[in-house]
């Protein structure tokens, strides 16, 4: 069998989770990888969506940001931001938001703003972006990361976009009526909340992966399914699906900064 | 009504200093060249409106030029943080800047009713997230019919916005296609607008009825400026400069340096010279074929 | 996900007796093939939602299929009223007839709501006028930051929407374009959509990205009928058959005349009549070329 | 001179009214011929928009709907419906909304809804369409219509669109800050509003007209300025651009009916 890093084996297993039929709104970095090599593999059919405004889009190399000129040209329509925003996200129309963190607790809740206080941060992030609205209007959120004590904590230090909050029927009590987090995928492991308290549970080892791996890189007591299985390693056809996609995309982006440069000198 | 001026006559005719002001484009015609004349004519205290600052505002709020940031996502898209945004927030360097936060859903509805002369934008967000807690522009509203609460934050209204198109025609109506975000709603929430384009036409003649399209009295000025966009792209002309995104990552870690790159390539720099830094990006134009 | 089905089988499928039902078309693409068909196959206790309620409406109402009429304009546009519309509520010939009556600002408003996936509508309307005493659906809502009482509406829901759109790709994505009037939020809006298109093409490879395009999972059954929006038009295929809408004038204003009238144009016609109807208009088709 | 008929004058002293500068939304029927001569003689560059969606459109002849394909193929742009009323009307980017009326009173208030009572109507008129809004979103608000005692009346059965309501400062205690009505051109006279209690005052005769004749025709007693002027007669120009435009309205509608009919025969 080919070797293959964690890294590999995480965007594998979350292109695994996404069906053919599924309308899923990506999110950039992980999340785009896992989806076009779905598409590219098992899926030929599924709606990729990106809050730039593009529809069904299938870009030949990985966007560097959510809104490349590559995801416009494949798509079946581009529509503006107000609109993606009210018709295609509030509608109810995306099966699958797809989102990466940079915080991220145990009830799948996920911090992108700030660590520190929020007044007087210790370290600004970017913020939510489209995340606040696209973990409460999916019909699932689908997350992934890779694992680190410093991502994956006890308590996140700022509400960017509600998962399950405390746990149990949290979302509900507030109105909210989409599934939330359903999925966590790491670089370890495959997470499931727990079907009552909420709390995500590993139900899957990556190879390789073990117990004390999953748990020294986790900032919170975790729980392992008694039906632990896992993870089938990524096929020859997923991994060069997978390879050959990073390497069109490196190659694309380089060209671009080198015809720049080029460009540059000659002006 | 439409006026062609050249850049720097449109910037000052129609930006002041205390102004709130937006420069729109969504990843996509972003206004850089607009952006680095304002920096160019040295006004303050503004008040910066836009979804995703970008690099354009770190390189104005790294010169001091802001004293309010509006916003929803203050990333380097794809590359990571904002670095002069970071320290002016987390060190108040050059100055301490306060900050209106929301989602991208929240500012697009507010340009939305900007647009559409309403004083509030109303949508379901912010359910259970900690914005609603910190941002007192965020109130809820509740349905007359069913009772749902939803969210209310109020229009975005700037004094005056500016973006970058691809065509204008010799009327003066302004064309944008490809990635079109936030730029009709921007313009038409504005009290005053700035258009720069890649090239002027005779007139828009054989194009498609649904385009967007903004008509000239809509608009307060235009300035032709080839490559207006860059580091940003403009769908059928150049292609996103990825390498500048990555590179401007190392260029604002660092106060001196980023003052350096500033004063070489913004303060002694003209909009002619933005042709020649899109100039080998051209053969990466979108390949799909637009009007 | 869009299913490719014959007329009869499309509108068998997805309208029911009882349902809230919405033939859109903003005077351009009307859905006439599919209303006879509805007609054809006599459904009862309909609730009848469009904002131009026009021939296809002054038919069904006329037929006895309606128990309710929710609009905005109950005209025939430039020619005057809907005379079976007026029997009905009027003289409750052939049935009593519940109206909710809106502005278009309303409708159009609703509409949006209602693909938005919002509850209700907030808009600026409705100020000083009658229809806000006698139409219990409009309500006062204040803007939480101002204090401005605005107007809302609940949103439109309908159970199905029929439109007739210029084209499908093999795929199932249906493409508008001309006067695009109401047709996306309408689908949007509903739980389910049936579109009669003009023609098939094999894929919308070299279309402009920013065209009005509804993908194949938000439409429930096509079905091609050529000239199916007769004596409306479709933009680029065939003109608006003005002489039919005029001669509607006399046609409905006798009971006898409108029934025989029915009885041979739509009990005994298909949809592949429609064709022929339109064939003297093609030459008058919209001069723009679209994609 | 020419010799021309009420209603020409009537619609060629509405297009009059109109400037180069003006953005418009044109109603059917009186205001779009009206707002189309003025397109054609002095005010080349007005923005004439129907609520259909068509944004500075210039048909070679008249529409018969507010959604002719005419409207489309000569627009600078068109528009969706929602974005029309929202962007185009509310956002307040409209200077004049020129509007017809089945019943009008003396403040300028119109009915286009019931003769009678609303829920058991004498006359179940077509209703209001875009015009509640056009009346109160529009900078100003312009009228035309053929006078006659059924049409214009001292009480109208139903506030279809807002005028002056009772007079005086009415819209602005209803929170209204549009001018409303400020013009009423009818088949024999011009009017304008008192600046105090806006009631429709005539300002201008047409030649031929009378003051009776224009109280004949009025079912309110008719209050006449003190400085009353006659309206310049049609000029050549004005009276051959109208005629012109009816004459090719009448021959484009009818080819339509004829090719339609040819059409039927031959499938």
């Amino acid at each position: 069998m080919t070797s293959f890093t964690p890294n590999e084996m995480m965007t594998i297993a979350a292109s695994r989770a996404l069906k053919n039929d599924d309308v899923c709104f990506v999110g950039i970095g992980a999340p785009s990888a896992a989806c076009n090599v779905a598409r590219l593999t098992h899926a030929p059919d599924i709606t990729l969506i990106y809050e730039s405004g593009t529809i069904g889009t299938a870009p030949d190399v990985l966007p560097l940001s959510i809104g490349d000129g590559e995801l416009c040209d494949t798509a079946v329509t581009t529509v503006s931001v107000p609109e993606m925003f009210r018709y295609w996200l509030q509608g109810g129309r995306i099966s699958i938001g797809f989102l990466g963190a940079a915080q991220l607790d145990k009830f799948g809740n996920i911090n992108t703003t700030v660590i520190g206080d929020y007044a007087h941060p210790k370290t600004r992030l970017p913020g939510g972006g489209g995340a606040p609205e696209i973990a409460t209007s999916s019909r699932e959120v689908y997350i992934t990361m890779a694992q680190s004590k410093r991502g994956m904590v006890e308590k996140i230090d700022f509400y960017t976009s509600f998962g399950h909050g405390d746990g149990g029927d949290h979302r509900k009590r507030l109105g909210i009526d989409t599934a939330g987090p359903t999925l966590l995928i790491t670089d370890l492991a495959i997470w499931k909340p727990d079907p009552e308290t909420k709390e995500f549970t590993v139900v899957s080892l990556h190879p390789g992966a073990t117990r004390e791996m999953v748990q020294e890189t986790c900032g919170w007591t975790v729980k392992f399914s008694p039906a632990l299985e896992e993870t089938p390693a990524p096929s020859e056809l997923e991994l060069a699906t997978l390879r050959n996609l990073k390497v069109r995309t490196d190659a694309a982006h380089k060209r671009g900064a080198a015809a720049a440069k080029r460009g540059s000198k000659d002006g | 009504m439409a006026k062609f001026l050249p850049l720097a006559q449109a910037v000052a005719e129609n930006l002041r200093d205390g102004d709130k002001v937006a420069f729109e484009g969504f990843t996509h015609l972003i206004p850089t060249a607009a952006a680095h004349e304002a920096i160019r004519q040295g006004f303050r205290n503004l008040t910066l409106i836009r979804m995703t600052p970008d690099l354009i505002y770190d390189q104005m709020i790294g010169m001091g030029m802001a004293q309010k940031l509006v916003f929803s996502y203050a990333g380097n898209p794809g590359v990571g943080l904002l670095r002069r945004v970071r320290d002016a927030v987390e060190n108040g360097f050059p100055n301490a800047l306060e900050i209106e936060e929301h989602g991208h859903a929240a500012m697009a509805n507010a340009y939305e009713a900007g647009a559409a002369g309403l004083p509030c934008a109303v949508f379901r967000g912010y359910r259970g997230a900690d914005l609603a807690r910190v941002n007192p522009n965020i109130k809820p509203i509740t349905c007359p019919f069913t009772g749902e609460q939803l969210a209310a934050v109020p229009a975005v209204r700037p004094d005056v916005t500016f973006i970058h198109a691809q065509k204008a025609n010799r009327r003066g109506d302004v064309l944008v296609e490809g990635i079109i975000g936030i730029q009709k709603e921007a313009v038409l929430a504005a009290k005053r607008s700035v258009v720069t384009v890649e090239e002027v036409v005779e007139d828009f003649g054989g194009l498609h009825p649904n385009l967007t399209i903004l008509p000239r009295w809509t608009i307060s000025a235009i300035s032709v400026v080839p490559g207006g966009s860059h580091p940003s792209y403009a769908h059928g002309y150049y292609a996103r400069d990825n390498a500048a995104y990555l590179e401007w990552d190392e260029i604002a870690a660092d106060r001196d340096r980023f003052s350096a790159w500033m004063e070489e390539n913004v303060m002694r720099a003209k909009p002619e010279d933005f042709a020649a830094r899109v100039e080998g990006l051209r053969a990466g134009a979108s390949l799909r074929s637009v009007a």
